[in-house]
């Protein structure tokens, strides 16, 4: 099901979304791209995709899990009840969207994690056709199209007069039922398109998936491939489906916050126990964060921890690239 | 959707505290909720995860067996932040616990056996849960022979379980250090060494073992000169482990969780891990 | 608003003083010999020279909540290990200027030298700090909002 | 051979190829072609093979010298005037010795600064097609089919506008090119935030400290912060916690400034890696700025001066003490 909006009113429409929940949009703050809440900002122009994925708004950096209280003879203890107040996110890029369903099963299962689910499940999706390939990325070798994307609810793909929506899900089609929107149909979908700028693909997705098993062992391609490697943690911070993370505790005398933090398998400490460190060397590290994303994560879950967003190679300080590893295991 | 914080410790209160050596103790912890002291069920093998608040959680196994009911047991070595922490406590102190989780000892598969248990130091603690647990159930089992080791007799832990052992006739029970003193009546040398001057048989027989890295690795070696074959010996695997749910990320040994797919494993299903980062 | 101050309670600052063992530590001692009074506001921590005092304790000290840091050792020249406070007099300018251009208020850290034969120093100096403290208000620059009161 | 001059880039590699035969070097620092638009790729060689790669372009933002923290053993490697004082700082805190090293001296005609670009042109670093030198000194950017031309003042990082040693103080071999006049001693334009209220730094700087991740990044890359255990990670006692807190991350940010001082060169590795743009060099600055004027030191200038928090003078400010 498709529908169009102009400019003018896809700003009322988003004006109105609010009554509906917090919304969220792409907004330059500190000279950064990060989602925000819609308030006075204007719809931006022109972006390509924020440099704090949109994990953060799910798994945050800093999520109080539980307190305690010490009182006399006893102590109280409260679980943080995640929020239920309902979202919207409005110009998800395809590869993040993908990366919140990538997480999804991590997340729930036997021990489901609620923090996370609800979250998700609180949050209403509206996607955004990109126009343009970030550096550093390889969405399509991942398979994620950087036009269409069914991770949404909602998908919109930017025309020059304004956009065409495709629904997705029933509570997607809710939102659209408010008269800002008129009927479109598939012919005007397909217009919108935009022809993204051509590249030979770097590698085969599932070249890489078979050969991973065949690379671990083998210790001098990780060395010479990590050596440049700062153990820091922007990688896997600004990586839209890392997800690994440390439990600590903040308190005073008489009370406390227990918190879940990011934490980063690029860190030495990640792994170390009291007498041994099984990843104590940089280049085990490394094949750690590679094989976890493209092996160790399909085994258990069937799908690759990576959607090729390019943050990673972007950012890392010092231009250690993924793709090329990955390319060098094709 | 189920509103439970899966991150959220029960509150149980150390009835006991048996300073078993230097730098370890063992605590006696109950539940505080009542209902949870007679719905709490685990088995040999599995642990928990234990919060002092304010200083953090930390992973050790139940170290009591689940036939003896009513309180839980672990045994806690002093090395960092929180085993710290837990060896400032008092008895009557409240401390957190989740779990069980993991997997156990496959006790279906050792029925009718002869069972080894090697341990070495505070690596009889997740032996000692299923050694007693099959002392309780001894009809089950064929001979058993406990081998146990320590640096030096003060390091040996509980003392009264060995005592009990040594006084059961149905089993066999080798104590050995490294450096005795004076009054030391037990084997002197390394584990793997009485190991092989014990003798045991292969033959219908399941070896577990449990301590420092070191020890096992050379105890493994000793098993394969004995005639074990890979799966008939057990051991359990110690990583690093925050959220012991599978999802943090660090106990991982190639797509493996030890903390869901562990800690304890056959020498049969480790030979075949395509990861050595253990 | 904070917790006391909600429940009715006057605010009274929590200051924390490092005391050079040799001079500061003992000046405080001739202070209460003396029977000269100075606010109860100051928890006083005995450090070798105050030299010892690195600046992670300080900041350290205002992360953890305490509203002011006081600093205290020999006066120059009279440091027990000879040059221990010319040390950390090194230290703490930089350390001050830095937290000023943060914006942090230089008068929550203070530094003074007073010596063991100076017990109405150390209250005229404890008196002066904790009248700043309480000038500048409840230190929740680093509050948590987590932790906020139910 | 000391101070001897390199014509060009293919003398440089025979040379260093010779060095790797006769057994004078183990490995090499220098920079290869990166991997995304208005980035180069540090390159580490441990052959005289792997020398091929060695390339330099317009983007050597690099402060190689945070490498020497983990590479080891006779070291060969490219310095600009800037990663030149990191290196008169690590030899003076006894990190590295100058007989291991083989320092080769390239010219920098001024970093360009991608960001203050992309600022300036209202767009992100991203945006920008092509940056390219022009002759009279600036730079000629390509955007959105626009073609711009910026003079240096618009182009270069503010560092290299304050240069005052754009060629390398220490090397053993130098290379031939083009070097940014060294600018006549003013400090650079005066910092804003310098004169705002106590409110409004306090207001700025817990909005920049709010942001931090703790990636670690600006540590890890950092030349000074060479400490094997970093005091983050030091948990009995906790002095800074893991949960990115603003008190946390003022501590640990703050903390890591005081231990840099007076190894720190502001070279500027951490404003430019840090993935939240939290402006770190402001505080490098405000530093070097401080030991300056109280205590007459400029790190990574000279071997002999000792470290200013290793000496004292008796003469030393003291008026702000009780």
């Amino acid at each position: 099901m498709f529908f169009k909006i102009n400019q003018g009113k896809f700003k009322e429409w988003l004006l109105a979304l609010k009554n509906q929940g917090e919304v969220y949009i792409p907004t330059k703050e500190n000279n950064l791209w990060v989602y925000a809440l819609l308030e006075r900002q204007e719809w931006p122009a022109y972006f390509l995709n924020t440099r704090i994925p949109v994990k953060n708004l799910f798994f945050p950096n800093r999520q109080a899990l539980l307190s305690w209280k010490y009182e006399p003879g006893s102590m109280g203890m409260n679980s943080f009840v995640p929020e239920g107040k309902k979202r919207l996110i409005v110009g998800l890029r395809p590869c993040d969207s993908r990366s919140l369903q990538l997480l999804k099963p991590v997340f729930a299962g036997e021990y489901a994690d609620i923090f996370y689910l609800k979250n998700l499940d609180r949050t209403i999706l509206i996607g955004l056709a990109c126009s343009q390939i970030c550096p550093g990325s390889f969405c399509r070798e991942m398979q994620v199209d950087p036009q269409d994307s069914a991770d949404n609810d909602i998908f919109l793909r930017a025309t020059p007069e304004g956009f065409v929506a495709k629904v997705i899900t029933e509570r997607g089609k809710g939102l659209l039922a408010q008269g800002f929107f008129a009927e479109a149909g598939e012919n005007d979908w397909a217009a919108a398109a935009q022809e993204m700028p051509g590249r030979d693909a770097l590698f085969d997705l599932e070249i890489v998936k078979a050969n991973l098993n065949s690379f671990f062992a083998q210790e001098e391609f990780w060395q010479k491939v990590s050596a440049k490697c700062l153990n820091c943690g922007i990688c896997t911070y600004l990586c839209p489906t890392c997800h690994c993370f440390d439990i600590c505790d903040l308190r005073t005398p008489e009370k406390g916050v227990r918190f879940r933090c990011y934490d980063s398998c690029a860190f030495p400490n990640f792994t170390k126990m009291a007498v041994h460190n099984p990843r104590a060397e940089k280049w085990r590290r490394y094949r750690q964060r590679v094989s976890h994303k493209f092996n160790f994560f399909f085994q258990n879950f069937q799908a690759i921890a990576c959607v090729g967003c390019g943050r990673c190679v972007n950012f890392c300080p010092v231009n250690l690239d993924l793709r090329e590893i990955l390319t060098a295991i094709h | 959707m189920e509103e439970k914080n899966i991150y959220q410790p029960h509150l149980m209160e150390i009835i006991k505290i048996i300073v078993e050596t230097g730098d370890t103790k063992t605590f006696h912890i109950q539940f505080l909720d009542e209902k949870l002291r007679e719905n709490f069920h685990y088995l040999a093998g599995q642990f928990g995860e234990y919060s002092v608040f304010g200083e953090g959680e930390a992973t050790f196994c139940i170290s009591s067996s689940p036939t003896r009911r009513g309180h839980l047991e672990f045994s806690v070595k002093k090395v960092g932040r929180v085993t710290q922490a837990l060896h400032q406590l008092n008895e009557g102190d409240l401390i957190g616990f989740r779990g069980p989780y993991g997997n156990f000892f496959p006790l279906e598969k050792f029925k009718g056996k002869n069972l080894l248990f090697i341990g070495g130091g505070i690596g009889l603690a997740p032996l000692r849960s299923l050694i007693n647990n099959v002392v309780d159930t001894r009809a089950d089992y064929r001979d058993i022979t406990i081998l146990y080791g320590a640096r030096t007799p003060q390091d040996l832990c509980f003392k009264y379980d060995l005592e009990a052992w040594s006084k059961d006739p149905s089993l066999q029970l080798v104590t050995t250090v490294d450096v005795g003193d004076k009054d030391w009546k037990g084997k002197v040398g390394l584990v793997p060494i009485i190991l092989e001057e014990l003798q045991p048989s292969p033959q219908n027989a399941v070896a577990i073992t449990c301590g420092p890295p070191i020890m096992i690795r050379y105890t493994l070696r000793a098993l394969d000169k004995l005639g074990f074959a890979p799966d008939q010996v057990w051991t359990t695997l110690e990583m690093k482990m925050k959220c012991g749910l599978g999802k943090c990320g660090r106990c991982n040994i190639g797509p493996l969780y030890v903390c869901q797919d562990g800690p304890v494993f056959s020498l049969d299903e480790i030979q075949k891990f395509i990861s050595d980062e253990f | 608003m904070t917790e006391n101050a909600q429940k009715g309670k006057t605010w009274e600052p929590r200051v924390l003083a490092f005391l050079c063992r040799w001079c500061s530590y003992a000046g405080a001692d001739l202070t209460g010999s003396s029977r000269l009074n100075y606010p109860a506001n100051v928890r006083i921590l005995r450090v070798p020279c105050s030299g010892r005092v690195d600046p992670l304790f300080i900041l350290k000290a205002l992360r953890s909540g305490l509203d002011g840091v006081l600093v205290s050792g020999c006066h120059p020249g009279d440091c027990h290990y000879t040059a221990g406070n010319y040390h950390a007099r090194r230290k703490f300018i930089i350390l001050s200027r830095l937290l000023e251009y943060v914006g942090l208020d230089p008068r929550r850290v203070q530094f003074s030298w007073v010596s063991a034969a100076e017990g109405d120093k150390f209250a005229q100096v404890v008196r002066e700090v904790v009248a700043d403290v309480k000038e500048l208000g409840p230190n929740e620059l680093f509050r948590i909002p987590e932790f906020a009161p139910e | 051979m000391a101070n001897q001059v390199i014509e060009n880039l293919s003398d440089l590699i025979s040379l260093l190829t010779e060095l790797f035969r006769n057994g004078r070097l183990t490995s090499f620092l220098g920079y290869q072609k990166g991997t995304v638009k208005f980035k180069s790729s540090p390159l580490i060689a441990s052959r005289a093979e792997d020398l091929a790669a060695l390339n330099l372009d317009d983007f050597l933002h690099y402060n190689l010298t945070f490498y020497l923290k983990e590479i080891k053993g006779k070291v060969g490697l490219l310095v600009k005037g800037c990663d030149s004082r990191s290196l008169i700082s690590l030899i003076k805190e006894g990190q590295v010795q100058k007989e291991d090293l083989y320092i080769i001296g390239i010219p920098c005609p001024g970093q360009i600064d991608v960001k203050k670009i992309a600022f300036s042109m209202g767009c992100d670093p991203e945006d920008l097609e092509d940056i390219t030198r022009s002759e009279e000194d600036g730079v000629i950017v390509r955007f959105r089919q626009q073609v711009q031309r910026l003079t240096k003042e618009q182009a270069l990082l503010d560092k290299c506008l304050a240069c005052f040693y754009p060629q390398p103080l220490l090397y053993d071999v130098l290379l031939q090119g083009d070097y940014l006049p060294p600018v006549p001693p003013k400090l650079r334009g005066e910092d804003e935030t310098a004169r705002k209220s106590a409110a409004e730094k306090w207001a700025y700087w817990s909005a920049q400290f709010a942001r931090c991740l703790r990636c670690y990044a600006c540590r890890n890359i950092c030349p000074a912060c060479f400490c094997p255990r970093c005091v983050v990670e030091e948990n009995m006692p906790e002095w800074i916690s893991p949960v990115p807190t603003l008190g946390d991350n003022f501590v640990f940010h703050l903390m890591r400034l005081m231990h840099v001082a007076g190894t720190c060169t502001s070279c500027g590795e951490c404003e430019r890696v840090c993935p939240v743009e939290i402006p770190l060099m402001k505080l490098n600055e405000k530093m070097a700025a401080d030991l300056k004027e109280l205590f007459a030191f400029e790190p990574g200038v000279d071997l002999e001066k000792p470290l200013p928090f290793r000496t004292y003078r008796q003469e030393d400010p003291n008026e702000f003490i009780k």
